[in-house]
C-alpha cells in the first residue's frame, strides 16, 4: 500500500502547496516522524496492530448504506458512507489510532493535540488510553462550552484538558496551543494531527491512515454494483474528504466534490469556504488555501458546524481543486440542519451536522442527474454531539 | 520619495564592524509593531536606540503567532488592535529611517502576511522603507528559495535561525539572501519559556561558529541583565524580548506618565546594556 | 434456530414463572403476535432482513475485547462483550430491529413503546423511522429530564414522545403508560417489548432476538480460545443478560451471574436487586419475582444506572435464578462509577453505568479466580448516555 | 367473631333473582376503598346503597394500576395515601356487612396483590369479610386455576370479563369458581377512555348472551344517565364508575359539606338510577 505521498509531486508537495512551515526545532523532529511512519508502513507487525484496532476499537468496516425516502423526486440515489458508524470520534479515529501506534513505535511516552468539535480529542484521548499513553488535549474555550459532553469524555478517557482562552478560542487558537506544547516537549511527545494539515509529514500521514475510507467503499460500491457519478464530502480539516476521494481519484469519471460551510448565508457574513474563496497563503506549517485579508492576517470562520470552522485547508486538497480534479460547493446553516433533520425523521439516521452540508450538496446534485445514477455522501460521524444544535425544547 | 540610502551596503554588518572594533557584543531587543500605537511605537524605537540598543528586531502582528508565548501574543493583539500590520509595520520603518539612518531594523514575524503580499512585492517595499533583514518564525531555508531571490533582488537577507538539535543543513547555508547573523535558540519550545542553561548556550554557541562564518546573536529565554551579561561573553550579541516587554506592560500598568515613563523604559534597557558591556566573571 | 419458548416448559411459562396477566382484550392481540411470530421466525425472508438490519443498521457483529490494565493483580482475565458498539441504543437495538419488522410484517402501521434510559426509545424511534412506521414513545418526567439527549434524539427520529408524570415518573410508570395506549390501539399499534418481561409472547420474542448476543460471544470466545469460567451481566430489564446467557446456559460448569443494583447501599435505602430480594408476584404481564411489600404494592426501586431501576424481573431469569443455574451478585452504585471511570482512564472505553455494575462484579469473582481463567462482561451500551453522572466539572 | 352470614349462598346471584322478579335492571358502580380515607369510604358505600345501587365493585388500591385511565388512578392514588391496601379493603367489607348484609361486593384490582397474600389465604380472608365475588382487571381465565380453585373452596366467584375481539374460550367458561356475571366491555383501551356507540353495545351483549348463561352487565365507558338507559335496555346491569368518581371528585372540590355533600351524591347517583330504570324509548 503506498502512502500519500506518492499523490505528491515532490516529498511535503501536492503541486505548488505543502511544505514545512514550521519552527526550524521542528524541522529535526518532522524528519523523524516522516522516517519512523514509513518505515511503520513498511512493516508488517505495524499493519497487524493497525488494522486490529481499526476492527475491535474503531469499528470499521463501516457499511455503505441508501437511503429510502430521503431523496428528492426523480433524483439520483444517495448513498451514505457511514464512518457515523465508528466508535470515540468518528472517522477521527482512523487517523488517531495509526498516530498513537507510531508514537508507542517510536518510544514517546505521550502525545498532544487540538480539538475543535470534540472528536479528534476524544479520538485521540480513547487511543492514548488504551495504549497507555499520557494524553494532552487542547480545545478552543468557545468549542469546550458547546461541546460539553465531549468534555467529560475526553476527561473520562484520563487526558489532560487545556481550555484556550486565546485568539478565536475554537480550533484555530487550540491549534496553536498544542503546537507550542509540541515544541516544548517534542522528545518525549508526538503531535496526533487531527487532519491532513500542517507541515509535512501530517497531511501524508493522516491522508494515508484516513484512505481506508475510500478503499472500504470502493469495494462497498463495487459489490452493490453501483458506479457512482459524484462522490461529496463536507470539508472540515479534510481527513474524511481525502480519505473518501483517495479512493476514487484515478477514476476521471467520478465527479469528486468538497463541500464549504456557508455560515449564516448572509452576505458579507463569516464562512469557512477557502477552498472557494481562499488565497494562497501559509498557515499552520503549510502553504494551502487560507481566508486571510490583504495583510495575510487570517479572516474569522463561522459555521453551525464546528468542524468546518476552520481557515485553512489540507495541502492536498488544495491542489486537487486548483488543479480542477475536485469541484466545491457551498452549503449553509440552514441547509445543513434541515437536511440532518430529515434524513433523522425519515430513515433513523442522525448524522452530525458537517454532514449535512454533503447530505444537502447531494440533494441538489441529485437533481441534475437521472434516477438511477449514484451519488455518495461521506458522514464523518454521528449527530449526537450536535442534539443540542439539532432540537430545541420548547 | 525621500528615501535614506543606506550609510553600508549593509547596516547589520556595519553594526557588527563597528563592534568588534570597540570590543563589545550586540544588544538587541524586539517590540510589535504599533504595540500599543504606531506612534508610541515610533517613539519606543528612538527610545531603545538612545538607551543603548543596536538592533531592532520590529514583529508585524499577526493574527496567530503559534510560536510565541503569551506575553508576546498579548503584544500582537494589542497592535493589531491599533491597527497594526505588515504593510503598517513597513511604515513605521521608514518613519524611523527619517531620523535614524544606521540601526539595522530586522523584521520578525509569520510566513503568512509575505506570502499573501508576495515575496517579491515585499522584498521591494521593505527595502525601500530601510529594513535590513527579515526573521520569520515559521520560514526555515529549505523552504525559503522564492523569499531568498526576492531578499536578494533587493539588497536583504533572511536570518537563519540554529537550534541544538538542528542539522547543520537545516542553518548554516551559504547562499544569497541569507545572511546577517546566526540566531541561535539554545532552547526548544515558544517564547517566554524556561531559559537554557549557560552550558547549553556555550555549547549552542559553539556549534554555530563551527558550522557557519555570520555572528552568532542567542535568543529565547534571556530574562536577566545576569544571563545576557553571561551569554554576551561567548556570543556575538544578545537578543531579549519577553523579559523586556513584560517590564514595559508593567510600567504601561503604573501611574508613570510622560518622561517619567521614558525614564523608567531606558533604565530597564540600560541595565541589560551594562551587564552586556560588563567584563564577564563567570555564572 | 428455536425460539428461546423451548426453553421454557409449557408455552409462555418458564418453570411457574411467565404466563399472560393482562386485560382480556390484550388476549387476542397476543395470540396473533404469538402466531406472527412464529410464523416470521420461520420464514428465511424475515430473516434476511433483520440480518441485514442487524448489520447496517445495529452493527452487529459486536467484537469481544480482553482488557489490558483494568484487571485485579494475580485474578482473572476480564473479556468484555461490546455491544456499546452497536447503534442507536445498544443492544435494545436487537430487539427492535426484531419487532418492528414483524410490526410491518403483520400490516401495523405504527409501533409504541416505553423507555427508561432512553436507548429503547431511540432503538424504537430510529428503526420506526426507518421502516415508516409511525411510533409513540413514553417516558417517565423524571427519566427525561434526566436524559436530554436521548428526548431530542427521539424527537429527532420523528417519533411522538409522551412525558409520563405519573406514578414514579420513570420507566414502570411509562410502561404503563405505553400499555394503556396500546390496549386503546392494538388494531393498528404494535408494543414493542424493551425487554423479555411482560405477557407471553414478550419474554420468548425478545429473548430471541437478543439471543444474537450469546451466539456471537461463544463463536468468539471459541475462536479467541478462551473458555470462560464465568459470565456476568447487570439485569434491567434482562434482554442484554438473557441475550448472554442463552447462548452458555447449557454448559453447566460455565457460571452465570446475574448483576443487581444494591442503589445507594446504606441500609434501608431503596435498591432494585429483585431477583435476590424480591418475592413473587405479577407485574406488567407475568409471574415473577417483583419488589412489593406484603400488601403487593411495589416498591420504590433507585439506582445510579437508570436503565437498572425497575421492580419486575425477566420470568425466564426469575426461573433460571430459583432453579439455581443462575446467581445472583448485588453491586452498589459506588462501586458501579468506580469501575466504570477506571475502565475508561485505564482503557479508553467508555461503558454505562449499568455494564459498570457487572464489571464491578467481575473484579470480585476474577480475584477468586486463577489469572488463566476467564471471565466475560456484558457491555449493553456505551457510557454517552452517562458522561453528566460520570463526570461533574468543577 | 362477628361474620353475619350471607342470606343466599350467593348475594350476587340472590340480587339477579329480586331484580328480575321487579322487572328492574342492576345498577353497579365503582369506588376505591378509602378513597379519600377508610370512614368516608364506608359512609359511601351504604349511601350507594341508599341511593339505589344494587352491586358495589370495591377496588383494592395499588400502586401501579395499569389498565386505569387518570380518573381511577387518582382515586388509587388518594387512597394509597390514607393506607389503603388488600388486607383494609377486606376490613373495609367487613365493616360494611356490620350493617349490611345483603348487597352484593365484588372486590376490583389486580393480580400481585393476591398473589402476594396468596390465593388460599385470600380467598378464605374475602370470604370471611363477607366479599361475594372478585375481577381482577390483569387475572384473565387462561392463567387463573390456583385463584379459581382457592375461590370455590370458599364460596366465592371470579366475574369473567367479555370483549367483542375475545374468542369465547376466554371468557365463556364453565368452571367452578366462575360465576357472579359476565362483564362485558364493549370498548378496547384503558378506564375513563371513549364510549362504545349503541349499536357495538347491543352485538357486544348479544354475543355474550350466545356463549355465557350469566347474566351480562356491560361497563367502561358509560357517562351519562341516558347512555346508561340505553345499555340497561339490552344488559342485565349497567356499571358506572369513572363518570361517577369525576363527579365525586368534583363535589369534593366544592363548597359542599355534610349533609349537603351526601345529598348532591346521593342526586348524582340517582339520576343513573331513575335513567336505568325508566322505560327505554331508543336513542
Ligand atoms: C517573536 C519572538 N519571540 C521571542 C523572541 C526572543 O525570545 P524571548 O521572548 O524568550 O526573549 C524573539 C526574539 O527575537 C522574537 O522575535
Ligand atoms: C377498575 C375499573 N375501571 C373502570 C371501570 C368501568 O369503566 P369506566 O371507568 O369507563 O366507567 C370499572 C368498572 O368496573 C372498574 O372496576
Amino acid at each position: 500500500m503506498p502512502t500519500a505521498a506518492s499523490l505528491a509531486i515532490s516529498a511535503g508537495r501536492f503541486g505548488t502547496f505543502g511544505g514545512q512551515f514550521v519552527a526550524p526545532v521542528l524541522l529535526p523532529v518532522l524528519d523523524r516522524l516522516d522516517e519512523a511512519f514509513a518505515a511503520a508502513w513498511a512493516d508488517p507487525a505495524f499493519h497487524f496492530d493497525l488494522e486490529t484496532l481499526m476492527h475491535r476499537f474503531v469499528g470499521r468496516p463501516t457499511p455503505i448504506f441508501e437511503t429510502r425516502s430521503f431523496r428528492p423526486e426523480k433524483a439520483a440515489r444517495i448513498v451514505l458512507k457511514r464512518d457515523d458508524l465508528t466508535f470515540n470520534g468518528g472517522n477521527y479515529a482512523n487517523s488517531a489510532v495509526g498516530q498513537c501506534l507510531l508514537a508507542r513505535r517510536m518510544g514517546l511516552g505521550a502525545v498532544v493535540t487540538d480539538t475543535g468539535s470534540g472528536e479528534n480529542g476524544v479520538a485521540t484521548a480513547a487511543v492514548a488510553a488504551h495504549l497507555g499513553l499520557r494524553c494532552t488535549i487542547y480545545m478552543g474555550r468557545k468549542d469546550a462550552d458547546q461541546q460539553s459532553p465531549m468534555v467529560r469524555k475526553i476527561r473520562l478517557f484520563g487526558a489532560d484538558l487545556g481550555i484556550v482562552e486565546e485568539a478565536d478560542r475554537a480550533l484555530s487558537a487550540a491549534t496553536s496551543a498544542a503546537i507550542r506544547h509540541w515544541m516544548g516537549n517534542s522528545a518525549t511527545t508526538a503531535y496526533v494531527a487531527g487532519a491532513p494539515i500542517g507541515a509535512h509529514p501530517f497531511p501524508t500521514i493522516v491522508a494515508t491512515l484516513q484512505a481506508v475510507i475510500g478503499r472500504e467503499t470502493r469495494l462497498q460500491l463495487i459489490d452493490a454494483g453501483m458506479h457512482p457519478t459524484a462522490l461529496l464530502s463536507a470539508v472540515g480539516g479534510g481527513s474524511s474528504t481525502l480519505g473518501l476521494f483517495s479512493g476514487f481519484v484515478d477514476d476521471p469519471g467520478i465527479q469528486l466534490i468538497a463541500v464549504e460551510a456557508g455560515g449564516s448565508g448572509e452576505p458579507g457574513a463569516p464562512h469557512a469556504a477557502r477552498l472557494r474563496f481562499g488565497r494562497r497563503g501559509i498557515f499552520h506549517g503549510a502553504e494551502t488555501l487560507v481566508l486571510a485579508d490583504d495583510q495575510g492576517q487570517l479572516l474569522p470562520t463561522a459555521s453551525i458546524a464546528p468542524g468546518l470552522s476552520y481557515p485553512g485547508s489540507p495541502p492536498q486538497l488544495a491542489n486537487m481543486v486548483t488543479s480542477g480534479r475536485v469541484t466545491t460547493m457551498t452549503i449553509n446553516d440552514h441547509e445543513a440542519l434541515s437536511a440532518v433533520r430529515r434524513l433523522a425523521a425519515g430513515e433513523g439516521v442522525l448524522v452530525c451536522l458537517e454532514a449535512g452540508h454533503a447530505l444537502a450538496a447531494a440533494e441538489k446534485v441529485g437533481r441534475q442527474l437521472s434516477p438511477d445514477s449514484v451519488v455518495v455522501v461521506m458522514v464523518s460521524a454521528s449527530g449526537d454531539k450536535d442534539i443540542d444544535r439539532l432540537w430545541q425544547e420548547e | 520619495m525621500e528615501n535614506p540610502a543606506p550609510a553600508l551596503p549593509n547596516r547589520i554588518d556595519a553594526m557588527f564592524v563597528r563592534l568588534r572594533a570597540e570590543g563589545r557584543k550586540a544588544f538587541v531587543t524586539y517590540t510589535v509593531a504599533a504595540d500599543p500605537t504606531f506612534d508610541a511605537s515610533l517613539a519606543m524605537l528612538h527610545e531603545f536606540v538612545s538607551a543603548g540598543i543596536d538592533l531592532i528586531e520590529l514583529g508585524y502582528p499577526f493574527s496567530d503567532p503559534i510560536l510565541d508565548g503569551a506575553t508576546i501574543q498579548k503584544a500582537n493583539r494589542r497592535a493589531l488592535a491599533a491597527g497594526g500590520n505588515l504593510q503598517r509595520t513597513l511604515d513605521l520603518c521608514k518613519a524611523f529611517r527619517r531620523h535614524d539612518s544606521t540601526t539595522p531594523v530586522v523584521l520578525m514575524g509569520y510566513a503568512n502576511p509575505l506570502a499573501v503580499m508576495g515575496y517579491e512585492r515585499f522584498a521591494e517595499r521593505a527595502a525601500d522603507a530601510g529594513v535590513d533583514g527579515i526573521i520569520a518564525g515559521d520560514f526555515p531555508i529549505r523552504e525559503a528559495s522564492p523569499l531568498l531571490a526576492a531578499l536578494d533582488r533587493h539588497g536583504l537577507v533572511m536570518i537563519p535561525m540554529a537550534a541544538p538539535s538542528l542539522s547543520p543543513a537545516d542553518y548554516a547555508v551559504d547562499k544569497p539572501g541569507i545572511g546577517g547573523f546566526l540566531y541561535c535558540i539554545p532552547v526548544v519550545g515558544p517564547t517566554g519559556g524556561p531559559s537554557a542553561s549557560t552550558d547549553a548556550i556555550v555549547q549552542a554557541v559553539e556549534r554555530c561558529r563551527q558550522h557557519s562564518r555570520l555572528p552568532v546573536m542567542v535568543g529565547f529565554g534571556v530574562k536577566t541583565p545576569d544571563m545576557a551579561a553571561g551569554v554576551a561573553s561567548v556570543a556575538d550579541g544578545v537578543i531579549v524580548a519577553t523579559a523586556l516587554i513584560d517590564q514595559f506592560d508593567r510600567l504601561r500598568a503604573s501611574e508613570l506618565r510622560g518622561t517619567a515613563f521614558d525614564d523608567a523604559v531606558r533604565a530597564n534597557v540600560q541595565a541589560f546594556r551594562q551587564a552586556i558591556d560588563r567584563p564577564w566573571r563567570g555564572a
